[in-house]
C-alpha cells in the first residue's frame, strides 16, 4: 500500500509543468483564469501546441500516434494543464469517438480520421442525446435508410457541446424496427457540412451559447462511415461510455476552483476587518469541500489502480461521477454566496475577452453566479446523477 | 387565529392572477429583461390601474391604504408570474417610506406613485456593507441651508430609472435619509443588468448638493426608517418566494407526470416521489414562514420582529434553494436551458436569496437575538458543580 | 389573516398554566425534567389530577365525559403541561381506541369502556404491527376463528409500546381469507389478562425497555368486544390512523427539548472562555432548529384551521409527521453532539428516581445519547417517514 | 501507487476474520459488554496468540515489528466484529509510546504487552479539555528525587483494567509524561461504562507519587508523544470505522433483499435504492480516507500530517453518520432494538466519531491549517481596486 506517486511519475508531472510553463500563451491563459468565453481558436491553438509533444491523446497506443501513457500520468497531464490555466482538450474527438474508432472501425476511417482528431483538423461533437431520448438513449428516433451506397438519416440531436464549432458529429441512429430498441442502432460518422445539416444554438440558463440542437434532414451518409457492422451500434456506444472512467470527476477543474474560491473568500470583506475566508460558517464549508475533493482523488487513484489490476472497467466510475459533480457544485455555489450582495449581477460583456471596461462588483466577480447556474449541468449531463444511482444499485449493490 | 384572505384579497389575488396570467407570458417576460430597464411601461401602467401601486398609501394621499397582507397577495402573485418590474422598490419600500416618514411636500410624490408615474428607489447598501444596516460611509455636509452627499451606493433596485432616490448617509447624528430627484447633478447612475433581467444601479455621489428640506423625517434618523424599509422588503421577497416556488413546484409536477423514460413517466419513480415530497414540504414551511414574517411586521418588539423576519428570510432562502436545485434536477437537460420558464424561476429564487441578507446572514441574526434571549436563568442551575469525579452510574 | 391565538385563547392559556403549576407534583415534574425513568405510577398519577379537571381527553364530545375542546386549546393544553414537566398523556386510549369505540362501538362498549380510559382505570396498548407487517399493514396474520359466541385469537403483534403496563389491548385481527387482505380484518378489544396473553420486552438499542412483543395463543375474546362489523376492521384502523392529526408533530415536547438543548451548550466550556453556545458553528445548528420549529408550529396551527375548515382530515399531517420527528432527532442528536467527549457514557442507573449516586461528566448529562438513539424510532414509527413520503406524493402531488 | 495489500497483511486478515467470525459472534459480543470490564481474558490471549498485541513492538522487545498499514488491516477487521476489547489503547497508543520514547527498562514492559499480560492506557484528556491536547490542568512537581501528581483525568480508555497508565502533566517545562502501575495510592479510578460496551475511566491523582524514572522521555516534551499518540489513534479508528461500515453496509444489503413489503423486497424500492447508492459512495469515500490518514502517519511535515488526519477523522465521522442512521432507518423497528448487530455497529459509528475529536473539532483544526496554508499571494491580485464605480458590462 503506498498513496505516492512514484519517482519517475512526479518526475513526469515536473515535464508537464515545464512544458506548460513555457508553452502556455500568457494571454491565453489569462482567459482561462479569467472565465471570459473562449472561441474555437482558443481550443484549437492549444490542442496544437499540446500535439507537438504528443499529448493530445497520451493515452493512445503508439500505432495510432499514441505515447500509451498510463492513467496515473494521464492523470498528472491533465491535472497540471488545469491547474496551469489550459483549455481543456475536449473528449469528444480524442477520448470518445476515436477508442470507438480504434476497436471497431476499419483500416480506412482509422486512417483517414485519427491524425486530424490529433491535429485538431477535425472537430469532434458528439451525437447521442435526442428531445425524447435523454437518461433512455436507446429510445433514440433518428432514422438511417438504407439507399445503395449511403445511408439517408433524418432526425434530431440534442445537447449538442459546441456543435457550432464541430467538422464531425459521431451519431447513434436507428436503422431497424426490430427486436428490443437496443437492436436496431448503428453508429454513424457524419460530416456537418453535409447537405441537411443545420445546428441552431440552445441557450442556456446562464445566458450563454454552449449547446446545441442538430437537425439532419435527409442526410446522405457514405456506408463506408459506418463504423462497425449494422444494427450493432450499441455495443459501441456502451464502449464509449464505458471508456469515460476518470475524467468526470473532473479532479484538475475542481482543484483550480477551490484555489480561486479561496481567493475570492479572502478578497471579500465580512465585517470586523475580517476576509470571509475567516468566517467559521464559511470557513467550514471551504474546509468541508476541500476534504471532499481530498477524498475524491485518492478515489480516483483507487479506481485507475482497480481498472489496471482486473484490465477492465468497473461500475466504480459512477461514484466518481456522483461525488464529482457534485463537488463542482458546492464550490461552484460556495463562490456566487462569497459574492454576497453582488450575486445577481449578470455582466456578458466582462466575459469577452476583447471588453476593455471594468467590471462592477468584485474584481473575480463576473461570471461566478452564472458559473453556478450553468453548472447544475454536472449532475445532469453525462448519465444523470439518478442513473448513476441506478447503477451502482444494480451493478455494485446487486439491488 | 385565522388563516383565510379577507374577500377583497381574494379580489385582488384573482384580478392580478388573471392580468398576468393573459399578459406576463414568459416570451414577455423575456422581452422585458432583454430590453435592460427592467420594467415595462404598459405593465407598469396596468400596476396602476389594478390599484396596487397605491397599495400601502392612504386614501387622501391616492392609494387605497392597504396593509401588509395585502402586500402579501400581490407579492405572492408577482412572483408566481416572474414579474421583474420594480414593485417592491417603489410601492412597498419606497411608498413605506414616505407614508411613514415624508414631510407633507414630500408625500405629495405619493400620488404619482400610485398613479404609476413616479418611481421610487431606496440607495442604501454600499460596496462593502454587505447586508449590515449601519455600515454606512457616504456622508452628508451641511452646507448653507442645505447638504452637500458624498460617496457611493452599490446594488440600488431600480436605480438608474427610479425618478427619486432615497439616499441615506452619516451626519453629525447619525444615519439621515434625503429625498433626491434622479437625475441630478454630480450624481451619475451605472445601471447593471442581473440574471432575473432586473434592473440594480450603483451611484456616485460626487458632492451632490440638495437643498434642507430633502431630509426625510429628522436628522439621524434614517436607521429606524431603513430598518423598518428592509421589514418590509424582507416580508415581500418572502411572498415572491413562495409564489415562484409554488409556480415552480407545479411545473415540475406537469412536467414529471407526462415526460417518459423507459417507458413511463418519471413521476411514477419514487425515488423522485419522494425527493418531490420533501419539496413540497419545504415549500409549505416557507409559506407558513412567510404568513409569520408579514404577521410580525406590525408587532412593536423589535427583537421579536426581527427575529422573526430572520429566521423567515433564512427558512425561505433554504426551501428556494432546496426547490429550485431539485426542480432543474428533475427536468433535466431541459431544466437548464433558458427555454423553459424553470430556470427563471430557479435563477429567480436564487437572488431572492441574495437579496436583503441571504441565509447565512440571517442566521447570524437571528441565532445573536436567540443568544441575548436565553434565559440565563436555566444555566446556573445545569453549570452548577460541573466536574468533579464521581462514582459510575 | 391573523397569526395571533385569540383573547380567550390565551386566557385558556393561562388557566393551564396555573392548573400545572399548582396541581403537578413537584417530584414527579423533576423525574420529566431530569428524564428519569417514568413508572406506571408516574403516568397515572397524572392522568388522575388531570381527570379532576376534564382534561385527560377534552375533545371527547361531552356525552362521553369530554369538553368538546377545539384543536387550537388542545394545542395549548398539551403544549403547557409539557413544557412544565408533565409527563405525557399517552394516545393509546383517549386518542387512538376511543375514537373507534365512539364511532363505531355500541352503548354497551361505550359505557363500559370510555368511563375507564378517562380515570385510568384501563390503560390501553395497541395491536396492530406484526413482525411481518410494518408498513403493510393490511398483511397481518394473527387470526380469530369464531367459536359461538367467542373467537379463538391466535399470532403475535410487536413495538407494543408499554404493553407491560397495559390492562387492554386494541388489535386488528384477521376474521377471513378472502378478498384482498384489507378485507378480512376485525377489530377487538382484548383484556390483557385473559389467559394466552403473553407480554415479552423489546430491548431498545439504549438499553431500555419500552417495546413488546404480544403472543396471542388461543386467546378467548367474547364476540361482545368486537367492535363494528365482522371484517370490516380496516375502515375502522384507517379512521384511528386519521385521527391522530397533530401530536406526531411534538410541538410541545420539542420546544422542552430545545430549552434544554440551550442549556447543555450554555453549560458546555468550549475553550477561549466560551460556552459551547457561542460557538458560531453549534450555535447556527441550535438557531436552524429553532427556526425550523417555527415553522413547524405554523404548520400545525394551519393544519388545524384546514380541518376546521373542510370538516375532514387531509394528508397534510404527513408533512407534520415528517417535519416533527426530523426536529425531535436534529434536537437529541446536537444534544448529544454538545456532550462532546462525554457523549459514549452510558449510565443506566442515572436513569432510575431511586438512585443516590452522582453522575459522571456533565450534569445534564446522563440519558442524552441514549436519547438520541431512541429517537431514531421517531421516523420509524407511526407510519414510517417513507410512508409519509408515498402519502405526500401521492395523495398531494397526485403521483 | 499501489493499494494492494502484502500477502502478510491478507494473512493478518485472513487469520482474524476467521477467529473473530467463530468466536465473537453478536451474543459473545453482548456477553463481554454486559460484564462491564469491556475486555474478555480469552479473547485477549487469542489475540496475544494471533501476534497482533505485538503489532507496533520490534521483533527485539518481543513483538512482530509492523507497520501502520498492518494496524489498518487488524483495525479494520475489529471494526467488521464489533469488538470492544482495548486493542487500541495498549496496543497501538500505549505500546507505540512506549516503543518511541521509554526508556530501556520501561520497554520491558512491551514484552508483556505483545504476550497479552499488560494493559496500557493513556491518561490525558481531562474533563474540560474537549479534545484541546494542550488544555491540561494535572501538575506534576519535583519531590525529591521523584514527582508528585494531581489532578484529574476523564474518558480514559481502558482506564480501570490497564495495568500501567501514561499520565500527563504540566511540569515547569511543560507538558510531560508519566508511566504509572494502575493501582497506586491516592490514585483512584471509577469505571464507567459507555454505549458499545467498552469500559472507559475518570482518574483522580490527588498527589500520587511517582520515582523520577516514571518520566517517560524527556521532562517537557510530552506534547509531542501525545499528538503523535493521537495520530496513530485517529488512523485507527478510521480503519475501525471503515470495517464497521462495510458490515453493516453488508447487513442492511442481505436486509433490504430479503425483507418483503407489500409482496416484494423493500430492496427492490427505487427510492431506497438510491439512498444505498449514496450510502456506498460515502463508505468508499472513507475507505480512501483511511487509506490516506495511514499513508500520510509517515510524513514529516506536521502541517500535511494532520490536516490529512483531521480531514480523514472529520470525513469518516460524517459517512459514518450517514451509513449509521440509514442502516437503522432501512431496517424500520428492527433496527431500533437491541436484537439485530445493526443498532450495535451504528452506535459504535456514533461513538467513534466522538472519540479523539469529533466532525466539528476536526474540521476546525483543518481549517486553521486550510488559512494558514494558502497562498497569499493569490490575494493581493484580486483585492486589487476593489470598489471603484465602473461602467456596466
Amino acid at each position: 500500500m503506498n498513496l505516492n506517486f512514484s519517482e519517475t511519475e512526479e518526475r513526469f508531472r515536473g515535464e508537464v509543468r515545464a512544458f506548460v510553463a513555457a508553452k502556455l500563451p500568457a494571454a491565453l491563459r489569462d482567459k482561462v483564469l479569467g472565465h471570459k468565453r473562449l472561441e474555437r481558436e482558443d481550443f484549437l491553438t492549444w490542442v496544437r501546441i499540446l500535439n507537438t509533444r504528443g499529448w493530445v491523446a497520451p493515452g493512445w497506443p503508439r500505432k495510432f500516434g499514441g505515447q500509451e501513457l498510463d492513467p496515473a500520468r494521464q492523470l498528472i497531464l491533465e491535472e497540471e494543464c488545469a491547474l496551469a490555466g489550459a483549455p481543456p482538450v475536449l473528449p469528444f474527438g480524442p477520448r470518445m469517438v476515436a477508442p470507438v474508432i480504434m476497436a471497431f472501425g476499419n483500416a480506412a476511417q482509422q486512417e483517414y480520421f485519427l491524425p486530424r482528431i490529433l491535429n485538431g483538423e477535425h472537430w469532434w461533437c458528439q451525437g447521442y442525446s435526442e428531445p425524447g431520448s435523454g437518461s433512455d438513449l436507446a429510445s433514440l428516433k433518428t432514422r438511417a435508410e438504407r439507399r445503395g451506397e449511403s445511408y439517408i438519416v433524418s432526425g434530431q440531436k440534442t445537447w449538442t457541446t459546441l456543435a457550432q464549432y464541430a467538422d464531425w458529429i459521431f451519431c447513434l441512429v436507428r436503422t431497424s424496427q426490430e427486436g428490443r430498441p437496443q437492436e436496431g442502432i448503428s453508429f454513424l460518422l457524419i460530416d456537418m457540412k453535409s447537405p441537411g445539416v443545420t445546428v441552431r444554438p440552445i441557450v442556456m440558463l446562464d445566458g450563454e451559447h454552449e449547446i446545441n440542437e442538430v437537425w439532419l434532414d435527409n442526410v446522405e451518409v457514405p456506408v463506408a462511415n459506418r463504423v462497425g457492422k449494422e444494427n450493432e451500434g450499441w455495443t459501441y456506444a456502451k464502449f464509449l461510455l464505458g471508456h469515460e472512467r476518470v475524467s468526470n470527476a473532473a479532479l484538475g477543474v475542481s482543484k483550480r476552483a477551490l484555489r480561486e474560491l479561496k481567493a475570492i473568500a479572502a478578497a471579500t470583506p465580512a465585517g470586523s476587518g475580517r476576509p470571509l475566508l475567516e468566517v467559521p460558517r464559511f470557513r467550514d464549508r471551504i474546509a468541508e469541500v476541500e476534504i471532499d475533493l481530498m477524498a475524491l482523488e485518492v478515489m480516483v487513484l483507487r479506481v485507475i489502480a482497480m481498472d489496471r489490476e482486473r484490465h477492465t472497467p468497473g461500475p466504480e466510475a459512477s461514484l466518481l461521477k456522483l461525488h464529482g459533480s457534485q463537488i463542482q457544485q458546492t464550490i461552484s455555489e460556495l463562490a456566487m454566496e462569497a459574492l454576497g450582495p453582488y450575486a445577481p449581477l449578470h455582466q456578458p460583456l466582462a466575459l469577452s475577452a476583447d471588453w476593455a471596461g471594468a467590471p462592477a462588483g468584485p474584481p473575480l466577480g463576473p461570471g461566478v453566479t452564472g458559473r453556478y447556474f450553468n453548472f447544475r449541468k454536472t449532475s445532469i449531463y453525462a448519465g444523470s446523477n439518478e442513473i448513476q444511482r441506478n447503477i451502482i444499485a444494480r451493478h455494485m449493490l446487486g439491488l | 387565529m385565522d388563516f383565510t384572505f379577507t374577500e377583497e384579497q381574494t379580489q385582488i389575488r384573482d384580478a392580478l392572477r388573471r392580468f398576468l396570467s393573459e399578459t406576463y407570458t414568459l416570451e414577455r417576460h423575456r422581452r422585458i429583461a432583454r430590453a435592460g430597464s427592467g420594467c415595462d411601461p404598459e405593465i407598469w401602467a396596468q400596476f396602476a390601474e389594478l390599484g396596487i401601486l397605491g397599495l400601502l398609501i392612504p386614501q387622501p394621499l391616492g392609494g387605497i391604504g392597504g396593509n401588509a397582507f395585502d402586500a402579501l397577495v400581490v407579492m405572492e402573485e408577482l412572483g408566481r408570474a416572474l414579474v421583474i418590474e420594480p414593485y417592491l422598490a417603489t410601492a412597498l419600500v419606497g411608498a413605506g417610506i414616505l407614508v411613514r416618514a415624508g414631510s407633507p411636500a414630500q408625500q405629495e410624490i405619493l400620488a404619482g406613485v400610485a398613479a404609476g408615474k413616479t418611481r421610487l428607489a431606496l440607495a442604501h447598501d454600499e460596496p462593502d456593507s454587505r447586508w449590515r444596516l449601519g455600515a454606512i460611509a457616504t456622508r452628508a455636509t451641511r452646507e448653507g441651508a442645505g447638504w452637500t452627499l458624498k460617496g457611493r451606493k452599490a446594488m440600488v433596485v431600480d436605480g438608474a430609472g427610479a425618478d427619486y432616490l432615497m439616499v441615506s448617509a452619516r451626519t453629525e447624528s447619525g444615519l439621515s435619509l434625503f429625498l433626491v430627484p434622479g437625475p441630478t447633478e454630480r450624481l451619475t447612475r451605472a445601471a447593471l443588468g442581473t440574471h432575473d433581467g432586473s434592473s440594480v444601479a450603483e451611484i456616485a455621489l460626487d458632492g451632490v448638493r440638495v437643498p434642507a428640506d430633502a431630509l426625510i423625517g429628522s436628522e439621524g434618523g434614517a436607521l429606524a426608517l431603513v430598518e423598518a424599509a428592509r421589514e418590509v422588503a424582507i416580508a415581500g421577497l418572502c411572498s415572491e418566494a413562495v409564489g415562484a416556488m409554488d409556480a415552480l413546484l407545479a411545473l415540475t409536477l406537469a412536467y414529471v407526470k407526462t415526460r417518459k423514460q423507459f417507458g413511463v413517466p418519471i413521476g411514477g419513480f419514487q425515488a423522485l416521489q419522494h425527493r418531490m415530497a420533501d419539496m413540497l414540504l419545504h415549500a409549505e414551511l416557507a409559506r407558513s414562514m412567510s404568513y409569520l414574517a408579514t404577521a410580525k411586521l406590525a408587532v412593536p418588539d423589535a427583537g421579536e420582529r426581527r427575529r422573526a423576519l430572520s429566521a423567515a428570510k433564512f427558512l425561505i432562502g433554504r426551501s428556494a434553494r432546496l426547490v429550485g436545485q431539485e426542480a432543474v434536477q428533475m427536468h433535466g437537460g431541459m431544466g437548464v436551458t433558458d427555454e423553459l420558464a424553470t430556470s427563471h424561476y430557479f435563477k429567480r429564487l436564487t437572488l431572492i436569496n441574495a437579496s436583503c441578507g441571504d441565509r447565512d446572514h440571517h442566521l447570524d441574526e437571528f441565532a445573536a437575538g436567540m443568544i441575548t434571549s436565553f434565559p440565563q436563568a436555566l444555566l446556573s442551575r445545569s453549570a452548577a458543580n460541573a466536574s468533579a469525579p464521581r462514582s459510575s452510574g
